[in-house]
């Protein structure tokens, strides 16, 4: 492997990333899936990056769940997006800053579409107006929170408590790092450091003290595929995805594995635990699994977060291996005895600060 | 006092360009970027179909280059260009003025930048090579890989960079595929013990005795073909590549490991061809090579009187069809040079 | 003296020897299957018995056929057999005669001059050895044209010669020095006691002028009993078997037992009966045509009886049946070929001596089938009722022209036919057959059969002698098949059909399937003939040539069969005729690949000798309409 | 097995390196021209079965030699050893001994016995 290659690429492809003043919109599932990873990414960035992030109690989902299952139609996604727009235009803001992956590229999708055939544009801004009274304006940057974490991440690595380095060996963490699809699959200079060799989540690592773990399957989908998860007999792909990623990285003893996206880190969590039910397989050292985080969890561990308040305890596959091995102190017996929202104080339980 | 020719090129068809003219008594001015002769062919090993040294065929234009009535600028690119009527100037890099009653373009190609092909981790995988590499190594008498063991499993990329939308090539390199079995037979002849794979999405052996070869491939050297375009490529922890192609034959996915993956990579209109192409203002087409005044019978004529090409910078060529193209521009020089009106 | 201790190898020999064939025998009868049985039973009291005495009598001591086919070769193995033969005879009625008594033991007779050195002085006893010497002349002229086969094939005139295993090498040796130790014994013998006729008295009296004649006489009668001993004793492991084998099946032929297609004693017979004389070996073509060399039925033979692997051996055959005919012990090569095809590989092969002289049956791999149905997606076939079926067959759909002859033929005989496969058929089941899959080719079989009979045609019409063979042979039908070739010669002899006469050079090719395998010889030619001038090819007949494209073969790559097409055409168009004819697609579409003379099936030369149905059809209208108007 | 309403799908994908390809080098061995094979197809298009059930010999060809045994030992049986691929064949494949070869070779391996 010649990282100088890698480089070259990754220069290929730089993003512009908004600075300051976000209009954050949440995703429709992480909050059930990882429910810490969106509140530790507010925290991160008004408190220690001393960020404006900006929320908005009206919006909505932005529909890519029922887009991708073929159950929305495009021009009302696309006036659903328009509408999101529109409440940001109000609300002052101008950087729009997903949380989902699959919203990230559904707006970066539309905001393309409308470049090409600026017609639907017209088309979708009539509909709104006629529905809702409203009128929008392009976002001036759009950026993934992963995005703007990647941008700020040495500012996080300053104020590291811990690196991804395992404390009893000094070696670096072995990281996989699982980019969504709908990340830069689609729009390849959309996503720092392209499609093929992605950056955003390498550069968290390498600036953390990890090490990261280039496999064969790394372009392959968690399995997550909307419709293959969505019905139920049609999970046997879904799994099968996944399995076909473990099955690549074994060979490299990933100690975690790190990912963007709503849906990967769901199902690479939990179908390792389906997989064993199911095959007796077990991944990872001793057979202990392969811990998988959100960025967000992992920027937390990093800034010296408690890991029950990040929601470590939500995960299927035991998150403690990583744990022991950054050194990173915690109390087995508080796992399931969090306080609720121990990580905000009681003025941060508003949506917006 | 005798006619001036420039020729813009070094390689195969400004060699024989050269040579042609000088023949006929034209003072050539030949201008070559490079601090020699010979273009690509200095690349290659061995040529197809026969598979002949190429040192072989370079003797041959150093040969009929070697005339007094050529001035050979190597080390040299063209800053400015000047028409007027049948008049042309070119002021080179160093400063130096020439002057021609005809301007031959011969500024050939520049093989595909094969990292572009991101997928295939050219650059970034220590055993992706291209064609060119790979022929470096045959020159050397040994195929290592690049922790020195030698390879047992070799797979061969066709079309890189070639019929591909997404680099923005529609045509065919027409070169590849042959290269690609000639390179297969002489992988199995330096390395009996090894198994090599080409995919290809189409085998175009248009050219005589290509088919030939490619039945000695598969017939004398057990050379396997896989129909299918090479989706990426990845690294496994034992530094062997892990390839994904659609068998398209047995009409499933595949996916293998190799030791060694070669790129055939393609044929694109060269950096040099596209500057002069804007500094003389000559036209270029879809797939950015010099755009010829007819495809059937003026296909050495450029859109400016006077200014004519030969060889790869029109589109791709193998060796025979760049001399004869350099050998018919000659031709046409010659015939404008007797009509043309002071 | 009565007694020397140097006749005790002769004497293990002979009697091992015939304590073996007796035990042997045995073992044939007891193998023999019932009916079998029964016609040896019959035969031994009927005209079989007299017959097989000629036949051994001309075939395995004058060797009648061999001498036909080559004489030289004849010649050589008559006066080893023939000449072998009398030297017992005349030696066992000399010891009769002129032994101190009558009823002898065998050495007595064999040995005759050492015990009765002083014999054949004068009168009747030097006649009897005068001509005991000219037989033993007769048979070392044979000998020494063997020993020269040996190291020079030429000799006799063949191109090749069979090669050898070390057990053949050992017998042969000793074969060899039989004779000439004899005739040097007999000399020091005749030398010491001045006596003996014109060959071992001579050459006696010779060399007793510069030898002790008496001390060297007695080392050559050792080595004449050694070499009679070994040979006896390696007999039944070698090729030499041959010689009292095919006594055996002169009897069982004669007595009408056939190979079949199971090996059993009569295949087992006629193995150990082929005395690997090599004239399989010059017939075949691939031999002469692409240099195999290692496949031929002597080799086959061989192959068997040493129990090796004989599957590729078997496979790589064009099954074009030319070596049947011309073997001269009338083995029949292709059915035992069929039979090692159809057993596939052995099991285990493991060999022993005990095996050489006691061979196993044919261990027949057992097959690991489920037992379900190869071809059970073959659909339902129902169809119309007509007189007379035309099965063009695969190769003739592959041969457009043919197909397109057969239907005008068909349509101007006025027949009510029926063009079974014309949506394209199923396989006849031939080449499954050949390839040794009798099982799936029975499926098919049963399949067109039903199919044919659901027709209720009395006549079935085929175009390829492939499908006309297994028709014929296989196909348990109530109806008459015949090749197109004879349909149409029926339709000719009908005044069916008309033709014009095509004043063309024809050159006619019989295809092996049609000629040798299925004895249809005649009514092609006679078709030829009604409508050209046909010309004769060196290769006529039983002798005619394989295309090279026989489906029989599969081990052959399509270069080599091309060589064999090529050269098969380039003598059948010697005389530059204007089309070489065939009778068969298959021998149609090779051909036509490899020569520039035009290739044409019969029944594309009849159909462009007919009269256009066409003009037939509009003159006959015209005349109605006259006929119609007269009548008003 | 199955669990949750489901099982763990098993690819469609041809794993090279894990198939089985010992059929396909016993025909090798024994049959060089099974090298020679372009795909055309032209055996299959001329095929009595081919025609009236699925059934290319194109399609076991490739996959005989990339290991996917099974499919072929489904399917090899239906072959008719007429020959017409044979001769319709561009490149002279000595089709007919390959289909026999194949046959051959799972007869002799008992996983495979057809």
């Amino acid at each position: 492997m010649n990282i100088e290659g890698k480089k070259a690429i990754w220069k290929d492809y730089q993003k512009e990333i908004a600075d300051d003043k976000f209009y954050y919109v949440r995703s429709c599932v992480r909050q059930n899936f990882f429910p810490g990873s969106e509140t530790a990414f507010l925290k991160i960035m008004r408190e220690e990056l001393k960020k404006d992030v900006y929320e908005h109690p009206c919006h909505t989902t932005c529909t890519g769940i029922g887009y991708h299952s073929d159950i929305v139609p495009v021009e009302t996604t696309m006036t659903v997006v328009a509408r999101q727009f529109a409440i940001m235009n109000e609300a002052g803001y101008e950087n729009l800053m997903p949380s989902c992956i699959t919203s990230f590229g559904l707006y970066t999708e539309i905001l393309d579409t409308w470049h090409h055939f600026p017609e639907v544009e017209e088309k979708v801004r009539q509909q709104l107006k006629k529905a809702t009274g409203r009128e929008f304006r392009i976002p001036k940057n759009l950026a993934h929170a992963s995005d703007v974490i990647y941008k700020f991440r040495k500012e996080i690595a300053a104020k590291a408590k811990y690196k991804l380095i395992n404390k009893n060996t000094g070696e670096p963490l072995k990281v996989v790092d699982h980019i969504g699809c709908h990340y830069a699959k689609m729009f390849p200079s959309k996503g720092v450091g392209g499609a093929e060799y992605p950056y955003v989540l390498a550069g968290m690592i390498e600036e953390w003290g990890g090490q990261i773990i280039d496999y064969p399957e790394r372009r392959h989908c968690c399995g997550f595929g909307f419709r293959q998860y969505l019905v139920q007999a049609n999970r046997g792909f879904s799994v099968a995805c996944s399995k076909e990623k473990f099955e690549s990285m074994k060979p490299f003893k990933p100690d975690m594995i790190i990912t963007n996206c709503p849906g990967c880190p769901m199902f690479l969590d939990r179908w390792q635990y389906v997989i064993n039910e199911m095959e007796g397989k077990k991944y990872g050292q001793n057979e202990e699994g392969i811990p998988v985080f959100t960025y967000e969890e992992v920027a937390g561990l990093v800034l010296g977060y408690n890991p029950w308040d990040l929601g470590l305890q939500m995960h299927q596959t035991d998150c403690e291996p990583v744990l022991d091995k950054m050194g990173i102190e915690y109390s087995p017996e508080d796992k399931y005895k969090t306080e609720v929202n121990a990580l905000y104080s009681e003025s941060h339980n508003l949506i917006n600060v | 006092m005798s006619k001036q020719v420039i020729v813009i090129g070094g390689g195969v068809a400004g060699l024989e360009a050269a040579g042609q003219l000088s023949k006929a008594g034209i003072e050539v001015s030949l201008i070559e970027k490079e601090n020699k002769t010979g273009g690509h062919l200095n690349d290659w090993y061995k040529l197809f179909p026969d598979r002949r040294n190429s040192s072989e065929v370079k003797e041959y234009l150093d040969g009929i280059t070697h005339h007094d009535g050529i001035k050979l600028l190597t080390n040299t690119t063209i800053e400015k260009f000047n028409s007027n009527k049948s008049h042309f100037s070119i002021i080179t890099n160093e400063g130096k003025e020439l002057t021609a009653d005809a301007v031959v373009v011969a500024t050939g190609f520049d093989l595909f930048k094969s990292a572009r092909k991101e997928e295939y981790g050219y650059g970034i995988y220590d055993n992706v090579i291209t064609s060119t590499d790979l022929e470096e190594m045959f020159r050397k008498g040994k195929i290592v890989l690049s922790n020195g063991n030698v390879p047992k499993t070799i797979g061969i990329v066709h079309c890189v960079g070639s019929r591909d939308e997404k680099v923005g090539n529609l045509y065919c390199s027409k070169l590849c595929c042959v290269t690609a079995v000639k390179q297969a037979i002489e992988l199995r002849e330096h390395l009996p013990e090894s198994k090599v794979f080409c995919f290809y999405m189409d085998m175009r052996m248009g050219g005589a005795f290509y088919e030939e070869l490619y039945r000695e491939a598969q017939e004398k050297w057990g050379v396997n073909f896989i129909r299918g375009k090479v989706s990426e490529a990845g690294e496994a922890i034992d530094n062997k590549l892990i390839i994904k192609v659609e068998d398209t034959l047995a009409g499933r996915p595949l996916k293998m490991e190799v030791d060694l993956l070669v790129l055939m990579a393609g044929m694109e209109m060269s950096e040099g061809g596209k500057k002069i192409s804007k500094m003389c203002g000559l036209n270029t087409g879809e797939n950015r090579f010099f755009a010829v005044a007819d495809h059937h019978y003026g296909s050495n004529r450029s859109n400016i009187k006077g200014v004519f090409y030969a060889g790869t910078c029109t589109a791709p060529m193998n060796i025979t069809e760049t001399i004869s193209h350099a050998r018919a521009a000659v031709s046409e020089v010659m015939d404008y040079l007797k009509n043309v009106r002071k | 003296m009565q007694f020397d201790p140097f006749v005790i190898p002769f004497n293990i020999g002979l009697y091992f020897i015939l304590i073996y064939s007796v035990v042997r025998s045995v073992i044939w009868f007891r193998d023999l299957s019932r009916p079998d049985k029964l016609r040896l039973q019959r035969g031994f009291f009927g005209t079989a018995f007299v017959q097989s005495l000629k036949e051994i009598f001309l075939e395995s001591l004058i060797h009648r056929k061999i001498l036909k086919t080559n004489f030289k070769l004849g010649y050589m193995h008559m006066s080893l057999a023939f000449g072998w033969f009398l030297l017992i005879l005349f030696g066992t009625i000399e010891a009769d005669i002129f032994g101190t008594k009558h009823l002898n033991a065998p050495y007595k007779a064999i040995f005759f001059r050492f015990f009765n050195p002083e014999h054949g002085g004068m009168g009747f006893e030097a006649v009897y050895g005068f001509f005991m010497d000219l037989i033993l002349a007769f048979i070392l002229s044979g000998l020494f044209l063997a020993v020269s086969k040996r190291f020079y094939s030429k000799v006799v005139g063949m191109r090749k010669t069979t090669r050898l295993k070390a057990t053949d090498k050992i017998a042969l040796i000793s074969l060899w020095l039989i004779f000439p130790s004899r005739l040097l014994a007999e000399s020091f013998t005749s030398g010491a006691h001045g006596n003996g006729s014109f060959l071992t008295g001579s050459l006696g009296s010779w060399l007793a002028t510069f030898l002790p004649a008496q001390q060297m006489a007695y080392p050559f009668w050792w080595l004449y009993s050694l070499s009679l001993g070994t040979f006896f004793i390696l007999l039944p492991i070698t090729r030499y078997m041959h010689i009292p084998t095919e006594l055996f099946l002169i009897f069982m032929r004669n007595s009408g037992i056939k190979t079949g297609d199971k090996s059993g004693t009569y295949s087992e017979v006629e193995t150990h009966s082929c005395s690997s004389c090599g004239i399989c070996i010059d017939a075949c073509q691939l031999n002469f045509s692409v240099g195999i060399t290692n496949i031929q039925s002597a080799y086959l033979m061989k192959a068997i009886r040493n129990n090796d692997d004989v599957s590729d051996i078997a496979h790589n055959c064009l099954m074009c049946g030319r070596c049947d005919l011309k073997c001269p012990v009338g083995i029949e090569l292709s059915p035992i070929r069929m039979i090692q095809r159809r057993a596939g590989e052995p099991e285990n092969d493991f060999r022993n001596i005990y095996k050489g002289y006691f061979r196993s049956r044919q261990s027949v791999a057992l097959e690991k089938t489920n037992g379900s149905s190869a071809y059970d997606f073959l659909p339902e076939n129902n169809p119309k009722k007509a007189d007379v079926l035309f099965f063009a067959g695969c190769m003739t759909h592959l041969t457009p022209t043919i197909k397109n002859s057969m239907i005008k033929i068909l349509e101007a005989s006025g027949v009510n036919y029926n063009f079974i496969d014309e949506q394209g058929g199923v396989c006849c089941g031939r080449p499954l057959m050949l390839a040794g899959q009798d099982k799936e080719a029975r499926e098919l079989i049963n399949y067109n059969s039903r199919m044919i009979w659901k027709s209720g045609a009395h006549t079935l019409v085929t175009s390829c002698p492939i499908c006309y063979k297994v028709f014929k042979e296989s196909y348990y039908l109530d109806v008459e098949v015949l090749h197109h070739t004879q349909f149409i010669k029926r339709m000719i002899d009908e005044g069916s059909i008309k033709m014009n006469f095509l004043h063309k050079k024809v050159v006619y090719h019989t295809p092996c399937d049609l000629g040798r395998g299925s004895g249809v010889y005649d009514e092609p030619k006679d078709v030829l003939k009604h409508v050209s001038r046909l010309e004769k090819s060196k290769f006529e007949d039983e002798n005619s040539l394989c295309c090279g494209g026989s489906l029989g073969n599969m081990k052959i790559s399509n270069q080599q069969k091309s060589k064999i097409a090529r050269d098969a055409a380039a003598e059948l168009t010697k005389g530059n005729p204007d089309i070489l004819a065939t009778a068969c697609p298959l021998c149609k579409k090779t051909f036509s690949a490899v020569t520039e003379t035009r290739v044409a099936d019969i029944s594309e030369i009849v159909a462009e000798a007919m009269m256009q149905p066409s003009v037939k059809k509009y003159i006959l209208k015209q005349v109605n309409s006259i006929k119609e108007l007269a009548n008003i | 097995m199955e669990k949750f309403g489901f099982t763990i799908s098993k690819g469609r994908q041809i794993d090279y390196e894990s198939n089985d390809r010992r059929i396909a080098e016993y025909i090798f061995e024994r049959e060089p021209s099974f090298r020679l094979c372009i795909e055309c197809g032209g055996c299959s298009a001329t095929c009595t079965t081919g025609n009236l059930t699925q059934f290319s010999l194109r399609e076991l060809h490739i996959l005989i030699k990339r290991g996917e045994n099974d499919q072929v030992r489904q399917n090899i049986r239906k072959c008719m050893l007429c020959g017409k691929c044979t001769l319709v064949c561009p490149r002279g494949v000595n089709t007919r001994n390959i289909v026999v070869l194949a046959k051959q070779a799972f007869q002799k391996s008992d996983e495979y016995a057809i």
